[in-house]
């Protein structure tokens, strides 16, 4: 073998503290090293072809680069070798920047540690081989998981820019936390009336697909090819015969359930729309309470239903389908306050969510759009609201900033003077958060205009006194201990990653974070891929964030879908598993541990077991190759005897016969 | 029949000798045998955790060393300044470092196998409601009762580890067994001041009222407490408060132990009603005199 | 009818629908017991059991795929033949299994260590139940069952098979004690001596791999990386430090599946030691997985699975 | 070839691509000076290092072996650590019978983004190997030391009385 | 020649030659006895128990370095270090079988065309110092195999057990040499008692075994599976056999890297393995333990003495036999075939 060595000089970011010409000297004298030379800046375009140069001058079959990190240029230079006729795969990086120059501080100490990183890379090299990628076609189909407003968004643009789309939603309707707000800040426009017809548009959408009351059982495959089956909750209606009428939701004689879309202020029928925009605009047995389906008798909704839609016997459907790209938008929940002792755990009844005052200020809300309070429906004067609850407080593991709260605060601190003129609103807050376009101004309005009085502090207690409760807390402007007689409190809970992510990560192979939102592929450059090939995340089950920055990203992520089903074809990564059908014993124990299926027991032509890996659905993990006690299935481009001669490199074996 | 060592701590000695006069009766009528703490000194949380805490729980630590040398793992004390001071120091003494610091300073070194509890969560965690109320004779119905514990008694609460720091309900369930009404008090773990008794008198003056404020608004006959300095503070100061915040307040401050003691139908003699400075027959008054029974 | 009549009249019944059924005759000389395979009924006549048959027969197992055949196993080989079923290494239903409720098994190298002269010189054995009256070079010693019992049977918590079509005999009880003085005393030296002690040990072995091939869970059989160059793990250099990561593979491709039969180091022909190794690594599987491999057809070998939460692996804080 | 001298010894580090390797990227760019002795093995998943690799690097002399990959249920490829931390703990706890000494060996879970975590067990582990010192051949270096071994074994060591 | 040698001077002896000899010596360790290389401190222990492993070591040492690359730094051309065998051996305590078995390498590795020059230079500079056997084990077969518990071929000097020592003879020049030392005495009358054990030893062997058809009545069972298949049943085919034989001399030759620098090594091979005769292909002649159990038993009783006068590459120490971990019984394979009928 011919193996040619650069050492890149990174300007003075590795030249500084590594004697860059020294190591290319050593590096001369490595085995099948025959050409080796430092430069200034290798993954720059003279540098690149510098390479290129060398790999035909001297003939070389190998090219050993040490540089930076092999994640940041590793795909630069093998397309670099592989423009000057190499296999991308004969291709080594020595990592001596990160893991050299910056963080070391003695400069013989680096240049010897340099000279052996670059070792390992030709030891590694010497055992590479060529790799082929297998190129295949794509389903032209896209998944959409969930329908809040940044799902909505992806599914509109792809199923415009002319790909199916399979829209599935947990809930009775599409819509999400939006369909449940009142106004949207900064603009204090209707939320609905923003969001109706673009849920009407999916309904009607001849290209999107939609299940509500569904849920994603499992998916298989790989980009471009994935199974996904769809769980479809039943509802004990024939949707397809439902009119959406009503008359089974007036009739109903069960209406004690907590209603869940009025966030339990009020109670709903046990058969119910969730609301008047709802989409689809059908109705939903919630079989808890259900007298019918807990009982046995009653029926009634059964009897009234002028098309005979409804179907006690309904039982949940699996549906099968296969796509080329999934969008995760699977949203956020908001944090349970009532982890928090100082705000009474639920014993104060006029102690509610920011989210149920937006059901108390909408008109299609429990009170008709009048603020009227839980414990006595007395319309508030006073109305205390309490930021960052669950948000930026390490004591109940939510670091974060929700990022919207201030926001919506404001908005609900101008909507209750609207509502109530006479009333006055106090803010318990942390900092103003408010970096959006006309955003800070809006708070100033609530403040100025609308004379909500900002008090920067934490309330340590809520008590009660007489029908009111006191909220005390700290005013750190004023440095004293300040207690308001509120009327009604709102506490602006914060976002945090929705119920059932960390399990649907994990059939889609997305790694949440420690909170359980999904990691994007890269935090600046990549926000919307995840690591999974043809898995995009859209809106804040990626991190909390606002109505705007969910729309952006769903029709980000919907470009990124486009693009790749624009593609006739896609390459796999050759870089997976491989048997050696010679040493396979059959044992199966690679079947056994393989996380994606990717490798199924085929018969040899004598009728022995031997095990197979299919190359689209291998993501090239190597766990495989440490189950196999014989060494028979190997990770190509990190097989053993390359991570063996990595170890030898770095620690020679010493054997009798010892060299002095 | 709870064996248990019993730490009085300085307070049952001086000025609440009725706490801890009642504290043993009605151990002694609950089948809790008390045996004192032989030789026991001060807890060390007077001065001395205010100056040096090695000192500070080398005090505790003798008198827990004292409970090891009775061959018993768990002593329990009616003052919450003597609970917190002592648990403060088995959780400080955790520490290898700090315990040999501490052990440095005593002649018996203490090993750290004794768990402090007061007499309060003993009750609580211990004693079975249905067995106190099997025992009731002069069930307290009539009364309305605000249950006050103090700041210390539950926190904090990663160290007292007993009830709920915001919302305890201890001495709500142990009044409401004996058939107290129990309102809703709010302010159950206020500070009442105690810290600044000597030097800042209005401070005393307005959380104590406020605290005694609340109780009656809520139509609250008298307090019950569990701290010596809280009952002091509410009692003893309960005429200095009236004068500096222009109030009449006339509400009782009992040790929950004596109307505990009041329901069992102890000796009055154990209880000292007479060493409240607010008059309570006002209160007691109210609760209904049992139906006489044949 | 002896245990031994018993059990020829069970393989008796069975013998026409097997290719063969394995078990021991007497071997070279009074002392040793072989292998038997038998075939026809004439075979039979051969067959013995008792302390000196201490084959773990399950080796043989793999080899038959495909064919039916009977085994007769003691507790601890029938461990192996569970761990086999649940790795789906040999089919349940290829297989006729003749269990045996075990006394207990010799240690040949403890008859040497007691017999006043080389066991070589083996003239005749008595075998009775309280132990084995063996003459020697003109001398005749008496050595008591306790003295000469394999470490395994000492220790052993499954005297009956656990698996079987027959069981033969009456159950035993399990020993009462389960650890091993010369284990604990090894685990107790310092690092340094456990590390010479190997050194020299490894300075001995003669890369033979009898304690890899007489291993029922050795599956890999012809192709193990030991002798591979691709990959290539080991030298063929026979250096100390060459030989011990043979024997390192050995254990870790043995974690959580090792049944503990013992047959590596007794089929080790220059006395190494290597249960010291298996038995410490299960105590480990033992202690992490509450795993015991070959105890229960529902097994699966601990390093084939996991859990979210490892209650029993504490994340090494930094 | 030998560590260049005793201001280092020979650590062997083997990551995983997604989090560690990323995460010690992150302390290189934010300039996070670490010890130089360690030397890092990318592979693509913690589920990829075989415990018999850390074995090999032991048996060649390493002085010091440390793994890292991605926090639990953080994995790249959703299970590759819940298998590495069984296999790695297992050859944790079985280095003592072996008379390596196991604090020579670790393992950990570092993120792409815990540049400053990874500076933390660079230079802890670091400080851990040289209080250790040099590790022992298990070949004997030269003829008198065989000799020696071999001396000692046929002197005084007994074997355990097994069987 | 004949001396006598107490026994504490044979210890000496082996000190005293271990300062210009590497010494090989079976030497107990743990619970085993195996030839190691002796030094002062050590003590000899000749009558425990045969060693457990032969001695051929001594001609044919398990790893032999065939050459070292060395690859320096700053010259780009590797050197290439040549590692022929130094320096001068001996061999104490050997049985007649060991000091037989390298009599069988000689037509392999000494031929006209092929001279191994690492066998050679051992064999030539090897004395064997040997203790005649003074009573058979139950795997012992020296005597049908052409062999005695006293037979001194291929051994320098042989000693006997005499009382609280050995008489000593010389059966070559060199081993002359080494009986003029002053660690010997004259013999005097026991040399007469020696005579009379070693023939008692002989007698009581009893009865040899007759080979001589073996040969042929292998050869005639070469295509008949079905037989070597019942004899290999129990075979688990490790090389327990073949690496405790003085006689079997197959090797096999690998590189390994070391650094920058790298050897090549010869190492005992043996036929019960799978890799022995694994081609390149993929393809093995002999894929099954049957094949190459034939193989095994065949060549020391067949082929070899068809090629060899006659001489079985065995010197029946029944090592193979005691050491098998399943107890395969060589001698009664060979019988089989020699009472094989159809």
């Amino acid at each position: 073998m011919r193996i040619g060595v650069f050492i890149c000089h990174c300007g003075s970011n590795i030249a500084g503290t590594v004697d860059c010409p020294s190591v290319a000297a050593t590096a001369l004298t490595y085995p099948d090293v025959v050409f080796s030379t430092d430069t200034m800046y290798a993954c720059s375009e003279p540098g690149q072809d510098a390479i290129i140069q060398a790999v035909k001058e001297k003939n070389l079959d190998g090219v050993v680069v040490a540089s930076c990190t092999p994640r940041m240029h590793e795909q630069t230079f093998r397309r670099a070798v592989e423009r000057a006729g190499l296999n991308r795969y004969m291709f080594e990086m020595a990592n001596i920047r990160e893991h050299v120059s910056w963080i070391g501080k003695t400069k013989d100490l680096n240049t010897n540690k340099a000279a052996e990183l670059v070792r390992m890379a030709v030891e590694k090299l010497r055992r590479n081989r060529p790799l082929f990628a297998k190129r295949f076609e794509t389903v032209k189909r896209v998944l959409v998981i969930g329908g809040g407003v940044a799902g909505i968004q992806a599914a509109l643009d792809c199923a415009d820019g002319g790909q199916e789309v399979v829209l599935v939603e947990r809930e009775q309707s599409i819509g999400g936390k939006m369909a449940k707000l009142d106004k949207t800040f900064p603009t204090v426009d209707c939320s609905s009336c923003v969001l109706g017809p673009k849920m009407v548009d999916i309904a009607q959408h001849p290209n999107i697909t939609l299940y509500t009351c569904s849920e994603v059982e499992s998916v298989g495959g790989y980009v471009g090819n994935f199974q996904v089956t769809i769980r479809k909750k039943a509802t004990y209606v024939d949707w397809s015969k439902c009119t959406g009428c009503g008359l089974c939701v007036e009739k109903c004689p069960s209406r004690k359930h907590p209603d869940t879309f009025n966030e339990g202020l009020c109670t709903a029928p046990s058969i119910n729309i969730p609301f008047p925009q709802a989409i689809p605009k059908k109705a939903a047995i919630n079989a808890a309470s259900c007298i019918m389906l807990t009982k046995g008798k009653c029926g009634v909704c059964a009897k009234v239903c002028p098309v005979k839609c409804i179907d006690f016997e309904q039982k949940d459907e699996l549906v099968t389908v296969d796509v080329g790209a999934v969008v995760v938008a699977t949203g956020y929940d908001l944090f349970d306050w009532h982890k928090y002792p100082q705000y009474g755990e639920g014993r104060y009844k006029d102690v509610i969510t920011s989210m149920q005052y937006e059901r108390l200020l909408s008109a299609s809300g429990p009170t008709g759009g009048h603020i009227k309070r839980p414990s006595d429906g007395k319309e508030p004067k006073n109305v205390v609201f309490i930021q960052c609850v669950g948000s930026r407080d390490r004591s109940v593991n939510r670091p974060y900033c929700s990022g919207f709260c201030c926001m919506y605060t404001a908005k609900q601190a101008i909507l209750t003077k609207d509502h109530v003129p006479d009333s006055q609103s106090f803010v318990f807050y942390m900092d103003i958060r408010s970096p959006g376009k006309m955003y800070d101004e809006f708070t100033r309005r609530a403040m100025e205009e609308y004379g909500a009085q900002y008090v920067r502090g934490r309330v340590s207690m809520i008590y009660p006194q007489d029908d009111k409760l006191i909220v005390r807390g700290a005013d750190t402007l004023a440095g004293t201990q300040v207690e308001v007689p509120a009327d009604l409190v709102v506490l602006a809970v914060g976002a945090e990653s929705a119920r059932g992510a960390v399990q649907l990560g994990e059939k889609l192979r997305v790694a949440p974070d420690q909170y359980g939102f999904f990691v994007e592929s890269h935090p600046k450059l990549k926000p919307v891929e995840t690591n999974t090939a043809g898995v995009f995340l859209a809106g804040a089950c990626q991190g909390p964030k606002d109505i705007p920055a969910s729309v952006g990203q769903g029709s980000a992520a919907a470009s990124k879908v486009l693009g790749l089903l624009s593609k006739k074809e896609l390459e796999s990564d050759p870089a997976v598993s491989r048997v050696n059908p010679g040493r396979c014993v059959g044992c199966g124990k690679c079947v056994q541990t393989c996380p994606f299926g990717a490798i199924k027991m085929i018969e040899d032509r004598f009728g022995n077991p031997k095990a197979e890996v299919i190359d689209t659905v291998c993501q090239g993990c190597g766990i495989c190759t440490v189950t196999c006690p014989q060494g028979a299935i190997q990770l190509e481009h990190f097989t053993d005897n390359q991570i063996l001669a990595e170890v030898n490199a770095l620690c020679p074996p010493k054997m009798f016969a010892n060299f002095e | 029949m709870h064996n248990i060592a019993y730490y009085p701590g300085c307070s049952g000695q001086g000025t609440s000798t009725e706490y801890d006069r009642s504290t043993r009766a009605i151990c002694q009528a609950l089948d809790i045998a008390l045996t004192d703490v032989e030789d026991w000194s001060c807890c060390g949380s007077s001065p001395a955790h205010t100056v040096n805490h090695v000192l500070s729980a080398a005090l505790s630590a003798r008198n827990l060393a004292q409970v090891e040398a009775m061959g018993m793992t768990r002593v329990a004390t009616p003052c919450p300044s003597c609970l917190s001071n002592l648990r403060t120091a088995t959780h400080k003494m955790k520490d290898p470092d700090f315990q040999s610091k501490a052990n440095a300073l005593l002649d018996t070194p203490y090993r750290n196998t004794v768990d402090v509890q007061s007499v309060l969560q003993v009750l609580a965690e211990h004693v079975d409601p249905e067995y106190i109320k099997s025992k009731v004779v002069n069930p307290l119905t009539g009364i309305k009762i605000a249950c006050y514990y103090g700041c210390i008694m539950n926190r904090p609460p990663a160290l007292m580890q007993f009830d709920h720091h915001e919302n305890p309900m201890a001495m709500d369930n142990l009044m409401a067994a004996i058939g107290a009404e129990v309102v809703p008090f709010p302010l159950k773990v206020e500070c009442c001041g105690a810290s600044f008794g000597i030097p800042r008198g209005d401070i005393v003056h307005k959380l104590s009222g406020k605290l005694l404020d609340a109780g009656r608004r809520l139509g609250a006959d008298c307090f019950v407490t569990a701290c010596p300095l809280c009952q002091m503070n509410l009692d003893l100061r309960q005429g200095q408060i009236n004068d500096a915040l222009h109030e009449n307040f006339k509400i009782p401050i009992f040790y929950y132990t004596q109307l505990l003691g009041y329901a069992l139908g102890l000796d009055r003699a154990e209880l000292g009603f007479e060493k409240l400075c607010v008059d309570p027959r006002r209160a007691l008054g109210k609760i209904k005199q049992p139906a006489q029974t044949r | 009818m002896s245990q031994l009549d018993t059990l020829k009249s069970a393989i008796k019944d069975r013998l026409g629908e097997l290719e063969c059924v394995i078990g021991w005759e007497q071997g070279y000389d009074p002392l040793h017991a072989t292998p038997l395979f038998i075939r026809t009924e004439a075979d039979l006549d051969r067959l013995i059991i008792g302390p000196l048959a201490v084959h773990n027969l399950a080796t043989y197992l793999t080899a038959y795929k495909g064919k039916k055949i009977g085994v007769v196993v003691k507790g601890c080989d029938s461990r192996s033949v569970i761990e086999l079923l649940n790795e789906n290494l040999i089919s349940r239903d290829d297989l006729v299994i003749f269990g045996l409720c075990c006394d207990g098994v010799v240690s040949q190298r403890k008859i040497r260590a007691a017999l006043p002269a080389d066991p070589g010189f083996v003239e005749a054995v008595d075998i009775s139940a309280n132990g084995l009256k063996i003459t020697v070079a003109g001398q005749t010693a008496m050595l008591n069952m306790t003295d000469i019992l394999a470490d395994k049977c000492r220790t052993c918590q499954h005297p009956n098979a656990l698996i079987s079509d027959v069981l033969i005999g009456e159950n035993r009880q399990s020993a009462s004690s389960t650890s091993l003085a010369c284990q604990e005393e090894f685990e107790a030296k310092s690092d340094a001596e456990k590390f010479a002690f190997w050194q020299e040990t490894m300075s001995r072995c003669i890369r033979c791999y009898a304690c890899r091939n007489a291993c029922p869970m050795c599956v890999c059989r012809d192709y193990c990386i030991a002798t591979s160059r691709d990959p290539l793990w080991v030298s063929q250099d026979n250096s100390p430090a060459e030989n011990f990561m043979f024997q390192m593979i050995h254990v870790s491709h043995l974690a959580g599946r090792c049944t503990e039969c013992g047959e590596c180091e007794r089929a080790c022909p220059v006395d190494i030691p290597l249960m010291l190794l298996r038995r410490f690594m299960n105590k480990q599987v033992q202690d992490v997985f509450e795993h015991q491999a070959g105890t229960d057809l529902e097994q699966t070998p601990p390093l084939l699975t996991f859990k979210v939460e490892e209650e029993r692996i504490n994340e090494r804080g930094w | 070839m030998p560590a260049q001298d005793v201001r280092e010894l020979r650590i062997v580090g083997f990551l995983c691509n997604w989090c560690s390797y990323g995460g010690a990227d992150t302390a290189g760019v934010g300039r996070f000076s670490q010890p130089t002795d360690l030397r890092i093995i990318r592979v693509p998943c913690s589920g990829r290092i075989d415990p018999l690799f850390i074995v090999r690097a032991l048996l060649n002399g390493a002085d010091g072996v440390l793994v890292s990959g991605c926090h639990p249920r953080d994995c790249h490829y959703a299970e590759g650590n819940f298998y590495a931390r069984r296999r790695l703990e297992l050859l944790k706890r079985f280095l003592p019978v072996t008379g390596f000494d196991a604090r020579r060996f670790e393992y950990t879970w570092v993120s792409a983004s815990e540049g400053q975590r990874w500076q933390h067990v660079v230079t802890e582990f670091t400080r851990r190997i040289h209080e250790l010192g040099p590790a022992p051949n298990f070949n004997p270096a030269s003829e008198m030391d065989w000799n020696a071994l071999a001396l000692h074994a046929a002197q005084g060591q007994t074997c355990p009385c097994h069987g | 020649m004949e001396k006598f040698i107490t026994t504490t001077n044979l210890t000496r002896l082996a000190e005293e030659l271990a300062a210009n000899h590497r010494v090989l010596a079976p030497v107990a360790t743990g619970c085993t006895v195996t030839f190691r290389r002796f030094q002062p401190g050590m003590t000899l222990d000749l009558h425990s128990r045969m060693a457990a492993v032969s001695a051929k070591a001594g001609t044919f040492p398990q790893t032999e370095t065939l050459f070292l690359v060395k690859r320096d730094t700053t010259e780009k051309k590797p050197e290439l270090i040549e590692t022929l065998p130094q320096g001068k051996n001996v061999v104490i305590g050997g049985r007649p079988c060991d000091a037989r078995g390298k009599l069988m390498f000689d037509p392999v590795y000494g031929t006209e065309k092929i001279k191994d020059l690492y066998f050679l230079q051992r064999r030539e500079n090897t004395i064997f110092i040997t203790l005649a056997c003074d009573r058979p084990e139950t795997t012992c077969f020296c005597h049908s195999v052409g062999s005695g518990p006293a037979d001194p071929t291929g051994s320098d000097i042989l000693l006997t057990l005499v009382g609280d020592g050995y008489v000593a003879r010389a059966m070559t020049p060199a081993g002359e040499d080494i009986l003029k030392l002053s660690l010997f005495t004259e013999a005097g009358d026991k040399g007469k008692e020696a005579d009379a054990k070693n023939a008692k030893a002989r007698e009581m062997m009893g009865q040899p075994h007759d080979y001589s058809s073996a040969p042929a009545t292998i050869l005639a069972r070469f295509d008949d599976m079905d037989f070597w298949q019942a004899q290999a049943a129990k075979c688990i085919s490790c090389g327990a056999c073949t690496y405790m034989c003085p006689t079997c001399y197959c090797f096999n030759i690998t590189d390994d890297d070391l650094g920058l620098n790298s050897q090549r090594i010869r190492t005992w091979d043996n036929c019960m393995s799978h890799t022995f005769t694994l081609e390149g292909s993929g393809h093995n002649p002999r894929s099954t333990k049957a094949h190459r159990l034939k193989n095994r038993v065949g060549h020391k009783f067949s082929y070899y003495p068809d090629l060899h006068q006659g001489v079985m590459a065995c010197c029946g120490c029944g090592r193979c036999i005691k050491q098998c971990p399943v107890g395969i019984d060589i001698r009664q394979i060979v019988k089989a075939a020699q009472e094989y009928s159809e």
